[in-house]
């Protein structure tokens, strides 16, 4: 069992080689090592799942990592079905966009830099999916944090990414504040962080209360909303989602691995991790259901307008991410992992074929300044299409099965289910919208950039075309894992796989009510990709006249309803400007340094005057001699 | 009254009066040579003492040598415009107040003191018998043998400190 | 002696390692060869970290009893002893101070220019003296390490320093001179509260009473406070780290603001149980304003030694936090932190010294696109960047996830405040980096202009080995951690079992008092 | 005969004088010439209790006494001069470099 802990070795040492080596040795050659590294832990990954399939659950504790006291954590792994998914999931893709990345990033000065940070990437995602505890989990959770710092502010040399990279980090740790501190709480909790323990003594507490800032608090609602603080920032949720639209100044296939198919999900990952925990507690439940179905909602709002390519895909990312949260909180885990695991393969794919777009037109994002790429670019069109028919969820690919699943558990769990799915409904129109607004800006119509642009257009070479097709691939046939019991008995393998550890969710509905859903969801993809098509081919005044006509609320969504410019004046200028003038200016420099000081400069003050007594005239001192001289002869003559 | 004390007398006026002169005048060379008349006052005062050695250790050493110490550096340094100057200092009222008390204080404790030590051996007649310089050499060298070679070093170092202070460079 | 342990070793190894330096600081005097003195030294300050292993080697990590301890009378009227040795803690700073040592010598080998003869004789000094702090086990000898310490460290501040070293050197110098008055007052009267004894281990184990216990406390409170430094007696740190040499920096943040933590362990803690549990809560609040003030502080700074400076604050905030927690997380980890800070805070200062060679401008704003310029710098530069903000894998997540733990533990208030840190910490260090490494080249610098050239082969072997422990401690903390369970868990059994006052006991006792 | 206490009465006018003269003089030789006027009225003392009381300590004091005045002098005036070439005053309430 000990070879599985090669599926993360693997790629780290690929960073190893890569990072020491790279810059003089290997050079652009950097693939040569990367790649087969992460080819070998897919296999491996395969091997694994194969042996989780056969019924093993595989668990090895490496070392003890930590101990102190009575607290202790070990280096271990965890294969589980969950993590087996995963595993397919993150080794695929990663191995997929090492390949394509070979092309795109082909000459850039950084490149074995490039294929390193990606390496350490792979090596800290699979630390977090395999960890056995949740210390472990951590680890990899904030490594990936960092990777994703690298690889967004790869080029450093523009602001905007070094920018991007910092935000996504700090605004990251804010989530993971809470995270961290859920992890304490976890421990002083069940008295251990693996998570068989933790999960198997879970129930043990339900009811308690903790007294915390002097109000009591149900523990168990406490510990989950602290971890989903982690989940929320990871997986760019209200309102810790500022950083991933930015996080697009990164490479494509960074924004395709990273910010798309694998790292943020590790929010979806936790709490599904989580799930013994969260399904004891309500209030957290619902939490999830309400940031993941308003963030979904909020991004797709926001997606509708945005221009440059690779934001919508990122709006649509985190729309999606907010669907997957929808489906968690309602506890359908089981989907919210489908979901995750189709997403992963159509998004990687939108993203990569947006960046073999961008990679045609040289370092060209706006949409507006595209279009007619049709016929240029035949198989990076079709690509696109595949991926959006199934995002939007037309029947037959990936993304209906998933969809369909998260709406029809939405609706059947409850009076708080149905608003849910027909939030999630309304998410489906807009998805399916913006989607082919971005095909048919893109794609039809007449090119709108310039002239040298065109001639330089040209489909890309193989190297990127072929992991587009395998993932197209995947885009039509991975969600045939979870086909509707409806539709085919026992179709839902996927389902019933995770069943040992994500359990299976329970819903009222009759199977016309299923029907209903399932038809809803089919037709707003085509209401959405209808009012697209009206829009941007049949009347491409349509928009401008549409701007014109709502402005305000045009405005409000082209600025991402100012979020930004809120955080930016309420948390981080008053915190820079209370550091610089309140804390430093006036407190350190004012008060501290001035009793500092002012206590010396007092005596010196004092001393100053007392020491004029001193005049240095002989004469004085002599006559203060003689005084004291008169005084003592005055007190034997007149006193003894 | 007396012979002696009208000698007495005579001298203790004189002494005082040329005290007042010496830190009264302006002139420091007045000062200096007013000194001189005092210290031949002294000397005189000594051989009524009967300590004629004293008497003329007066005159030679005082009057002969640290004087004209005196009056060389004031020739030295030249102080032509000290006399147009302020000869006291601002504080002079309290140094007379000082110098009165002083002077009250002292009288009073002669009022109260009374000399009750043993008389010593050297009556005026023992000392006449040796002379007053064979007397003086034989306590010198015997009893005081200790303190008189150690005033050596002391003058052997005044005299070296005078010639390092004075030298117009040290290097 | 049932208590201690007596040096196994055929040599008297703590002897050497306090000695040996001194030695060379002798030997040095009679040498004019600037490059022999700089060898001489480098030889003797390995010289003594080689034989200073042994005794982290052949330590018993299974006893809390003092180890290696040499004990011969001084002044027996006075019952003064000749009194070393080490337990899990203190052996640690021992390796710490022997290690760093080599370092500073190898980073001054070409930034100090003058006085080379007085500069190695004051770091062979500064060595032996704070190693000597460490292993003292009696008072008087305690004492003397002390304040020789100052000595060495005032003159490598005050004459190798920057444009306002004379200032700093005197402010560093007053600000411990308080605190290490009070001190000795503190320990004169423990003499005679003690039963006329200076031997430390002795006076531990003496129950003092409470009311007595207070004032102690707060004597040796004042000495330690300033040195560690806390909030609000930490305004000397920032002007000695900025005006220091490189190797005074290193100094100071590796080893000697360690001194002040380490004495609330080695003296406040065994010796004041009541006290110590009654100032837990207040010493608790200074150490989380530490952290979140020095954090804000440094977000405001425009001097790149001036930031890492503050940042000691805020990180030395964490040790304090962990340590008042009194729990074994929380002590272990702020112990492991104190390690931790020295080797991150150290590196991060011999890194400026070795960019400040090449620009002489420790002014953020003159730098800028740093990592094309000198990229192998900027990757030994983000990895100490993450240790200080503790990311796992570092030795600063060890160090401040046991800190937290233990303090959320203790009181869940100022876990969830200091916590905040965590954030404020990866906000200023990443801007820092951002500001020094990222964006376009400053066109100041760059061929054409002034040359920069990448780390050269003698600053690589300086920073080797602390970037080597960063990640040692970071995998696999056990290392260290194993030295301290036994005299942590000793020491909190001390605490708990001996502090026999509640709170209503205490309580009235503040009332005689006051 | 002329009782003692005459002579110590002079000595003690004469030694009130000599201080006078030293706290009021501006001229410091002036000054050094009024503490010689009261090393000689202590000396007359000084001799006078010798004869009356038929000690020869008295007067071998005097000797020391003169022997240590003319050091003294010799030193001061040195002192003096050497002050004087840096700082041409010797006027004493000008000298005040031990100000503080």
């Amino acid at each position: 069992m000990l070879k599985y802990i090669l599926i993360p070795l693997l790629p780290l040492i690929a960073f190893i080689i890569n990072i020491l080596f790279g810059r003089n040795f290997i050079k652009d050659k950097a693939h040569w090592i990367a790649v087969p590294a992460v080819a070998c832990s897919f296999i491996l990954a395969l091997s694994a799942f194969m042996n989780v399939a056969s019924g093993n659950v595989i668990n090895i504790n490496v070392y003890n990592w930590i101990v102190s006291g009575t607290f202790t954590v070990t280096i271990g792994f965890l294969i589980d079905q969950l993590t087996a998914i995963m595993l397919i999931v993150v080794t695929s893709i990663s191995t997929l966009i090492f390949i394509y990345s070979i092309g795109y990033m082909h000459g850039d000065k950084g490149y074995y830099r490039f294929f390193s940070y990606l390496s350490l990437f792979v090596f800290s995602m699979l630390i977090l999916v395999m960890a056995n505890n949740f210390l472990l989990l951590y680890f990899g959770w904030e490594a990936v944090g960092l990777c994703s710092y690298f690889l967004i502010g790869f080029w450093y040399e523009k602001k905007s990414a070094a920018n991007a990279g910092k935000k996504a980090f700090i605004v990251n740790r804010f989530g993971d504040f809470g995270f961290g501190l859920g992890v304490i709480l976890v421990f002083l909790t069940y008295g251990s962080l693996e998570y068989t323990q933790v999960f198997s003594d879970a129930g043990s507490i339900a009811g308690q209360t903790i007294n915390i800032f002097g109000s009591d608090v149900d523990l168990i609602t406490l510990i989950c909303l602290l971890l989903f603080c982690g989940a929320v920032g990871k997986s760019a949720q209200m309102p810790l989602h500022v950083w991933l639209p930015d996080a697009m100044e990164g490479p494509t296939p960074v924004s395709a691995l990273i910010h798309a198919a694998t790292m943020v999900t590790a929010g979806v990952f936790l709490v599904a991790r989580c799930n013994p925990l969260f399904s004891l507690s309500h209030t957290a439940m619902n939490t999830v259901a309400i940031v993941g179905g308003v963030t979904s909602i909020f991004a797709a709002s926001i997606g509708l307008v945005q221009n440059d390519i690779k934001r919508v895909i990122a709006y649509s990312t985190v729309s999606q991410l907010g669907y997957m949260f929808l489906a968690l909180g309602v506890g359908a885990y089981s989907a919210g992992i489908f979901h995750l695991y189709t997403h992963a393969y159509f998004k990687a794919l939108l993203f990569l074929g947006s960046g073999s777009v961008i990679h045609a037109l040289g370092n060209e994002q706006n949409m507006q300044k595209m279009g007619g790429l049709k016929k240029y670019m035949p198989v990076t069109y079709a690509v696109f299409v595949i991926a959006t028919l199934s995002i939007t969820g037309i029947p037959g690919l990936s993304g209906f099965f998933s969809k369909d699943e998260i709406l029809w558990r939405a609706y059947s769990s409850g009076e708080l289910g149905k608003v849910l799915w027909l939030l999630g409904t309304i998410v489906a129109l807009m998805t399916a919208f913006y989607s082919w607004r971005l095909i048919f800006l893109t794609f039809h119509g007449k090119f709108r950039g310039t002239h040298e642009q065109e001639h330089h257009l040209h489909e890309s070479p193989k190297v990127i075309t072929v992991p587009l097709m395998f993932l197209a691939f995947g885009a039509i046939f991975a969600g045939y894992a979870g086909i509707p019991p409806l539709i085919l008995e026992h179709g839902d393998k996927i389902g019933e796989f995770l069943g040992p550890v994500l359990g299976h969710p329970h819903g009222e509905g009759s199977h016309l009510e299923e029907i209903m859903v399932m038809m809803t969801s089919v037709l707003v993809a085509v209401g959405g990709w209808y009012g697209a098509y009206i829009m941007y081919v049949k009347k491409p005044d349509m928009p401008l006249e549409a701007v014109s006509k709502f402005t305000p609320l045009y405005n409000l969504l082209f600025n991402k309803y100012y979020v930004d410019e809120i955080y930016d004046k309420v948390f981080v200028k008053p915190t820079l400007k209370m550091s610089d003038k309140v804390v430093l200016g006036f407190f350190d420099v004012k008060i501290i340094e001035g009793i500092v000081n002012g206590v010396p400069n007092l005596v010196g003050a004092f001393s100053k005057k007392f020491r004029e007594i001193q005049t240095g005239m002989l004469s004085n001192y002599g006559l203060v001699m003689a005084l004291g001289a008169l005084c003592i002869i005055g007190y034997v003559i007149f006193l003894k | 009254m007396s012979t002696p004390q009208l000698f007495f007398a005579y001298f203790a006026v004189m002494m005082t009066g040329l005290s007042l002169m010496v830190v009264t005048r302006k002139n420091p060379v007045h000062s200096v040579l007013y000194m001189l008349i005092l210290f031949a006052h002294i000397a005189a005062l000594y051989l009524f003492l009967n300590a004629e050695f004293l008497a003329a250790i007066q005159i030679i050493i005082y009057a002969g040598a640290i004087l004209v110490l005196f009056l060389f550096v004031i020739m030295m340094l030249n102080l032509r415009k000290e006399e147009t100057e302020k000869r006291f200092q601002k504080q002079w009222p309290l140094g007379i107040g000082i110098g009165v008390v002083l002077a009250v204080f002292l009288i009073m404790i002669v009022g109260k003191i009374a000399v009750i030590a043993p008389l010593g051996p050297y009556s005026i007649d023992a000392v006449r018998s040796d002379g007053h310089i064979m007397t003086v050499g034989k306590v010198l060298y015997s009893e005081f043998l200790l303190p008189f070679e150690i005033a050596s070093l002391i003058l052997l170092v005044a005299v070296v400190g005078a010639v390092v202070l004075a030298k117009r460079k040290i290097e | 002696m049932e208590n201690v342990i007596l040096n196994q070793l055929n040599y008297p190894v703590l002897s050497y390692t306090v000695f040996l330096p001194v030695l060379g600081a002798l030997l040095l005097l009679f040498m004019r060869n600037t490059a022999m003195i700089r060898w001489t030294t480098l030889l003797v300050t390995m010289a003594t970290f080689v034989i200073s292993l042994p005794l982290l080697t052949n330590f018993d990590k299974t006893t809390y009893k003092m180890q290696f301890v040499e004990r011969h009378q001084w002044i027996p009227s006075w019952s003064i002893n000749y009194f070393i040795g080490v337990d899990g803690i203190s052996v640690l700073f021992v390796f710490l101070t022997t290690l760093l040592s080599i370092l500073c010598v190898l980073v001054s080998w070409k930034a100090i220019e003058n006085k080379v003869k007085e500069f190695h004789i004051a770091i062979l000094t500064v060595e032996a003296a704070m190693t000597g702090v460490f292993i003292s086990l009696d008072f008087f000898l305690f004492y003397i390490f002390w304040e020789a310490m100052l000595i060495p460290m005032f003159l490598l501040i005050g004459v190798w320093g920057g444009p306002n070293r004379v200032y700093a050197a005197i402010k560093f110098f007053l600000y411990t001179l308080v605190g290490s008055v009070l001190m000795l007052v503190g320990i004169i009267v423990l003499y005679f509260a003690g039963g006329n004894t200076l031997d430390i281990l002795t006076l531990g184990t003496v129950h003092y009473p409470v009311k007595l216990q207070f004032w102690l406390f707060l004597a040796f409170f004042a000495a330690f406070a300033v040195k560690v430094p806390m909030f609000p007696v930490h305004t000397w740190l920032p002007d000695a780290h900025t005006e220091a040499p490189t190797a005074g920096s290193v100094i100071l943040a590796g080893v000697l603001i360690k001194m002040g933590a380490y004495g609330f362990l080695r003296f406040s803690m065994p010796m004041f149980p009541d006290a110590v549990r009654f100032f837990m809560t207040p010493m608790l609040v200074l150490s989380v304003i530490g952290i979140v003030y020095g954090a804000l502080v440094c977000l405001a700074q425009k001097d790149l030694k001036r930031l890492i400076a503050y940042s000691s604050v805020s990180h030395m905030g964490y040790v304090t936090l962990g340590i008042f927690a009194l729990n074994s997380q929380g002590m272990e980890g702020g112990i492991l932190q104190m390690l931790n800070h020295g080797i991150i805070t150290g590196a991060l200062f011999l890194m400026i010294g070795i960019i400040y060679e090449r620009t002489h401008t420790r002014v953020i704003a003159d730098y800028g696109g740093f990592a094309t310029l000198v990229p192998w710098y900027a990757g030994l530069f983000i990895i100490l960047t993450f240790a200080s903000i503790g990311l796992p894998g570092t030795n600063g997540f060890i160090g401040e996830f046991l800190v937290l733990f233990g303090a959320f533990k203790a009181q869940k208030l100022f876990g969830v405040l200091a916590a905040t840190g965590v954030i404020l910490g990866a906000g200023y260090m990443l801007w820092l980096y951002q500001r020094v490494f990222f964006e376009t080249p400053n066109p100041n610098w760059g061929p054409g202009h002034h040359p920069l050239w990448d780390l050269d082969l003698r600053e690589v072997i300086t920073l080797a080995p602390l970037f080597a422990l960063i990640f040692v401690i970071g995998f696999y903390p056990e290392v260290f951690l194993s030295y301290m369970h036994p005299t942590v868990e000793n020491l909190l059994k001390h605490i708990n079992t001996h502090a026999f006052a509640g709170e209503g006991l205490i309580a009235k006792h503040l009332m005689e008092i006051f | 005969m002329v009782p003692l206490s005459w002579y110590i009465l002079l000595s003690a006018v004469m030694f009130s004088i000599g201080v006078f003269g030293f706290l009021s003089r501006r001229n410091l030789i002036l000054i050094f010439l009024s503490l010689e006027l009261m090393l000689n009225s202590v000396n007359i003392s000084l001799v006078a209790f010798s004869h009356y009381l038929q000690s020869m300590r008295g007067q071998i004091l005097v000797f020391f006494i003169i022997t240590v005045a003319a050091a003294e002098a010799a030193i001061g005036l040195a002192i003096l001069i050497a002050f004087y070439r840096n700082n041409p005053t010797i006027k004493v309430d000008e000298i005040n470099l031990m100000k503080g």
